[in-house]
């Protein structure tokens, strides 16, 4: 497929749209449907676009393996971050509200930080799923 | 209106889900598993829950297929065998039973969207009341994945890491692991 | 008696597509097969899920002023959280089939349990 | 102390992610093991301060339940939390030298990591107050547990970890089936809240096929005698270590996870006369027999020790179903005790593992004579297996056999009788075979794997197993320190 100039024009094109959508709904999830999970997969399909069309190695080369194990761990850890800094100030375990001025803003500004750990968590774990799994294809 | 759509996708899904089940060609059935993904997120869609067919339409239809698409393209085996040798009646007559227990449960079900049912008159009438109040964001569904029950979705979370975690671990070196051909000892 | 079933047809058919997955999932040998049927039972048991919260006349449950009736929330944010619980069971499972068959050279469970027994 | 509680779950959730990233086996083990203990430390200090039949209550988020999740912790929760916690400790100890041995070096971060997710999901289990975040945590361990098992030598390990995975998974559903119609009837997932408004929907088939169908998913997962049929490869094939852990925990959480949806979720007199304890109890019965005689029958050690779980698993399934003080007393203590037993014998078959690299009976002929320690606490933990006075075996034996005579089941005597036989039977086939069969030809320094280290055994391992065979025998002749939580426990749990 890497051969083909028509895939592999439109996929230039198409990949990063699809990566702002992504940022769109992870972003605007609080007043559209969507979120960090939807947000999270609608990445991963750009890289998987991206390396089918490509070719695994220059997926790779763009998103190295080993940033996308730290990007899966990072998001549990920003998740729970969120939840610890909310103990630390005085609330219960994810009790947003302690986390600015008046509640409301601070279970605002909670949902966004843990939606950001879901997507980053969800994508890097997508993309790892699909290169762990395409790479037992390659013909060795 | 939206019942008629309902059912008609539901007799659709019923029909892709036997097709799923007859064929024999694995690819073929990755498509119709796809198709029977999107189905289903149609469906959510008519039921009015937008948030789930976006996630459903992502991921079986996106992810899930492409896994197993993968999968097949791995082992190089696109056929399944005729299989003789286990028995069917016996796994008939369980989802016989077990089908006829569901339907037996649903006898006293409220209808598709009776707005006096428990599910909506219990906890849930405080979230549409005061979700937006109480966490600053309009869209419920994320104001009870994110807050209300954010220790689930932390759990959710928690469950793709492992999943990440359990796959590297399988497929993670990029030799063949040496396996044992018998067990240990012999 | 039509009203009954009118209240209860949708119901019924999503316990039949439920069926038919488990069937699929016990009644066939091959692996990969065994795992879409997996994944069509769960997705049947998270469209009963949302069934229940919908409500005739309603909508999206985002709040806006132009309605006042909303769908129910909670069943959608619990079925969000299976769904997710669903796909990294499968890819769990698809990962066990790469590797079994690697060592067996075969997905046909069949196969496999008789050359497990011969060891 | 409120904030304590969720570090139980805190703790682990944060440093699980850390360890998958260290690429060196010793600082993992580590902090695994420091995860553990500040667990059970934890959890010790939890029992300590609700033994007297007071909750702590948490609110997940600060959200008032049932909107809200909310952890309501009695002495059953914090007795369950303890076993998995401790079981977690004695485990990871055996695991600093059989983890190198078993698992590729790349991997150990990876298993570790793993071996503190299912610790999470198990701890979540144990503590959660809501139905559906039960599912979730359920979910975590058990997707844990099928990445750990496969991650065994041989190539069963595989199928075995697949099996269970399709098993497991299907448990998972009718659980969440369950869930989902005992929602449609009552709008809530609060367990709390559901016992407290159950009288206004009991009339409903919802209810009751809600209950059938959790009933058998918890089982499914439980390995309750028809639907045991995972259990023996599952903790046969895994890796040692993972063998231990988890025929020290999974089914024991998951009976927990039972013991809520009958007595705590449902009323007792709900579903007393539906004929369930009548099932529950015969099907308790057939499973003690049927355990003993297949462990008999067995002749590799781990498989034999798996099947008689299933026996074991049998006598709490006994206990529970006589719907008595005295009998879920029993039955709660068991919990502990078994975990205690076969986490020892287990260790004990790791250890022979790692000396001889078979646990086939047969090839282990005289190997005990060469290591008289690891024989000695491996008979320590066998004779508890069978009962014997001063063991902890004996102990719920006693208790269960005095709750049947009470309730003039004498079905159930007889069965416990001949279940205890039988056992006799099973462990003798391992001793014998380990001291008083004649030695075989091959010695233990020319094993195939032919490595000079592994011609002794590594003191953390042995320390491991005489932990578990001291408490063993601790816990026999001290009675009442478990004693008294587990009828704390049963008194919670009847209470509402």
């Amino acid at each position: 497929m890497a051969n083909d100039l028509i895939l592999r024009v439109v996929t230039k094109w198409l990949s990063p749209i699809i990566i702002l959508f992504a940022l769109y709904v992870q972003f605007h999830g609080d007043y559209s449907p969507g979120g960090g999970f939807q947000a999270g997969v609608i990445f991963s399909s750009a890289i998987l676009l991206y390396s089918l069309t490509y070719g695994l190695d220059a997926a790779l080369q763009l998103i190295p393996e080993y940033i996308l194990r730290i990007g899966a761990s990072l998001g549990v850890l920003i998740y729970g971050g969120v939840g610890v800094a909310s103990m630390i100030l005085g609330g219960n375990f994810l009790n947003y509200s302690v986390l600015a001025s008046t509640p409301v803003a601070g279970q605002h500004l909670g949902i966004i930080i843990i939606e950001l750990g879901v997507g980053i968590t969800v994508a890097s774990v997508m993309v790892l799923l699909f290169f762990t799994f395409a790479r037992r294809v390659a013909p060795e | 209106m939206s019942l008629v759509v309902n059912l008609v996708l539901l007799v659709f899904l019923l029909v892709m889900a036997l097709a799923v089940l007859k064929t024999r060609h694995l690819f073929a059935m990755a498509m119709l598993f796809g198709l029977y993904s999107l189905l289903v997120a149609g469906l959510f869609v008519v039921l009015d829950a937008p948030d789930v067919a976006f996630t459903e339409a992502a991921v079986g239809t996106g992810i899930s297929t492409v896994l197993m698409l993968v999968t097949l393209a791995s082992i190089k085996d696109g056929h399944e065998l005729v299989s003789t040798q286990k028995s069917r009646t016996a796994p008939l007559i369980i989802c016989i039973i077990m089908g006829g227990l569901l339907i037996y449960g649903t006898h006293d079900i409220a209808e598709l969207g009776d707005p006096q049912s428990a599910p909506h008159m219990q906890v849930a009438a405080r979230y549409i009341e005061k979700g937006q109040e109480e966490t600053g964001v309009p869209n419920l569904v994320t104001a009870v994945l994110a807050s209300y029950r954010g220790f689930d979705t932390l759990g959710e979370v928690t469950v793709v890491l492992t999943a990440g975690i359990g796959v590297l671990m399988l497929l993670g070196s990029r030799k063949k692991l040496r396996i044992k051909e018998v067990s240990n000892g012999k | 008696m039509i009203e009954y079933i009118v209240g209860h047809i949708n119901y019924w058919l999503i316990v039949a597509i439920m069926m038919v997955g488990l069937y699929t999932l016990m009644s066939r040998s091959n692996l990969i097969k065994k795992l879409a049927g997996l994944s069509m039972f769960q997705t049947a048991v998270i469209l009963f899920y949302v069934s229940l919260g919908k409500v005739t006349g309603g909508t999206v449950p985002i709040i806006s002023e132009e309605y006042s009736v909303y769908s129910n929330p909670l069943p959608q944010v619990l079925m969000l959280t299976a769904i997710v619980v669903g796909v990294a069971t499968t890819a769990l499972g698809f990962a066990l089939v790469i590797r079994i068959k690697e060592a067996y050279n075969s997905v046909e469970e069949n196969e496999i349990s008789a050359m497990d027994e011969k060891e | 102390m409120e904030q304590l509680t969720i570090l139980l779950i805190v703790i682990p959730l944060m440093v699980a992610p850390i360890t998958a990233l260290i690429p060196s086996e010793k600082v993992t083990w580590l902090l695994t093991l420091i995860v553990c203990l500040i667990s059970l430390a934890i959890s010790c200090y939890i029992l300590y301060e609700v033994i007297d039949g007071s909750h702590v209550i948490y609110e997940l988020g600060g959200w008032r339940p049932p909107w809200g999740i909310e952890y309501k912790i009695d002495s059953l929760n914090a007795f369950v939390a303890l076993i998995v916690s401790a079981m977690g400790c004695l485990s990871c100890l055996f695991a600093y030298r059989s983890v190198p041995d078993e698992i590729e070096e790349k991997m150990i971060p990876l298993f570790y990591a793993a071996f503190q997710l299912c610790l999470l999901g198990l701890l979540g289990i144990a503590l959660t107050g809501d139905i559906f975040n039960l599912f979730v945590f359920l979910e975590i361990s058990s997707l844990a547990t099928y990445a750990l098992i496969s991650m065994g030598k041989n190539r069963k390990a595989l199928t075995a970890a697949f099996s269970y995975l399709i098993l497991g998974t299907i448990g998972a559903t009718f659980f969440l089936i369950g869930v989902g119609f005992l929602f449609a009837a009552s709008g809530s997932l609060n367990t709390a809240d559901i016992a407290s408004r159950f009288d206004s929907f009991k009339d409903m088939q919802l209810v009751e096929t809600a209950l059938i169908f959790m009933v058998m998913g918890i089982a499914l997962k439980a390995a309750i005698f028809p639907l045991h049929s995972w259990l023996p490869n599952a903790y046969s094939q895994a890796p040692s270590t993972v063998g231990i852990f988890l025929s020290a925990t999974a089914t024991k959480v998951s009976i927990y996870v039972l013991l809520r949806i009958l007595y705590d979720l449902y009323p007792v007199d709900y579903w007393v006369n539906m004929l369930l304890p009548q099932i529950m109890l015969s099907l308790g019965c057939v499973a003690v027999i049927y355990g003993s005689y297949r462990a008999w029958q067995q002749t590799e050690m781990k498989r034999l020790l798996a099947f008689s779980s299933i026996a074991q698993i049998g006598y709490i399934v006994i206990g529970f179903s006589l719907v008595s003080q005295l009998g879920l007393t029993a039955a709660i203590l068991h919990l502990f005790n078994h975990a205690l037993i076969k986490s020892t014998l287990f260790i004990g078959a790791g250890i022979l593992l790692y000396r001889a690299n078979t646990t086939e009976l047969g090839s282990l002929r005289g190997l005990g004579r060469d290591m008289p320690w690891t024989f000695a606490a491996i008979t320590l933990a066998g004779l508890s297996l069978i009962g014997v006075p001063g063991t902890v075996g004996f102990v719920t034996k006693w208790y269960l056999l005095e709750a049947a005579v009470e309730k003039g089941m004498w079905i159930v005597v007889i069965t416990i009788v001949l279940g205890s036989v039988l056992a006799i039977g099973y462990v003798w086939k391992i001793v014998e075979n380990l001291y008083f069969r004649s030695k075989r030809k091959v010695h233990i320094q020319d094993v195939p794997s032919g490595d000079s280290a592994i011609a002794r055994t590594p003191k953390t391992m042995s320390a491991a197993l005489w932990i578990g065979a001291i408490l063993c025998i601790f816990f026999g002749l001290n009675t009442e320190l478990s004693f008294e939580a587990a009828s704390s426990a049963a008194t919670a749990l009847l209470k509402q």
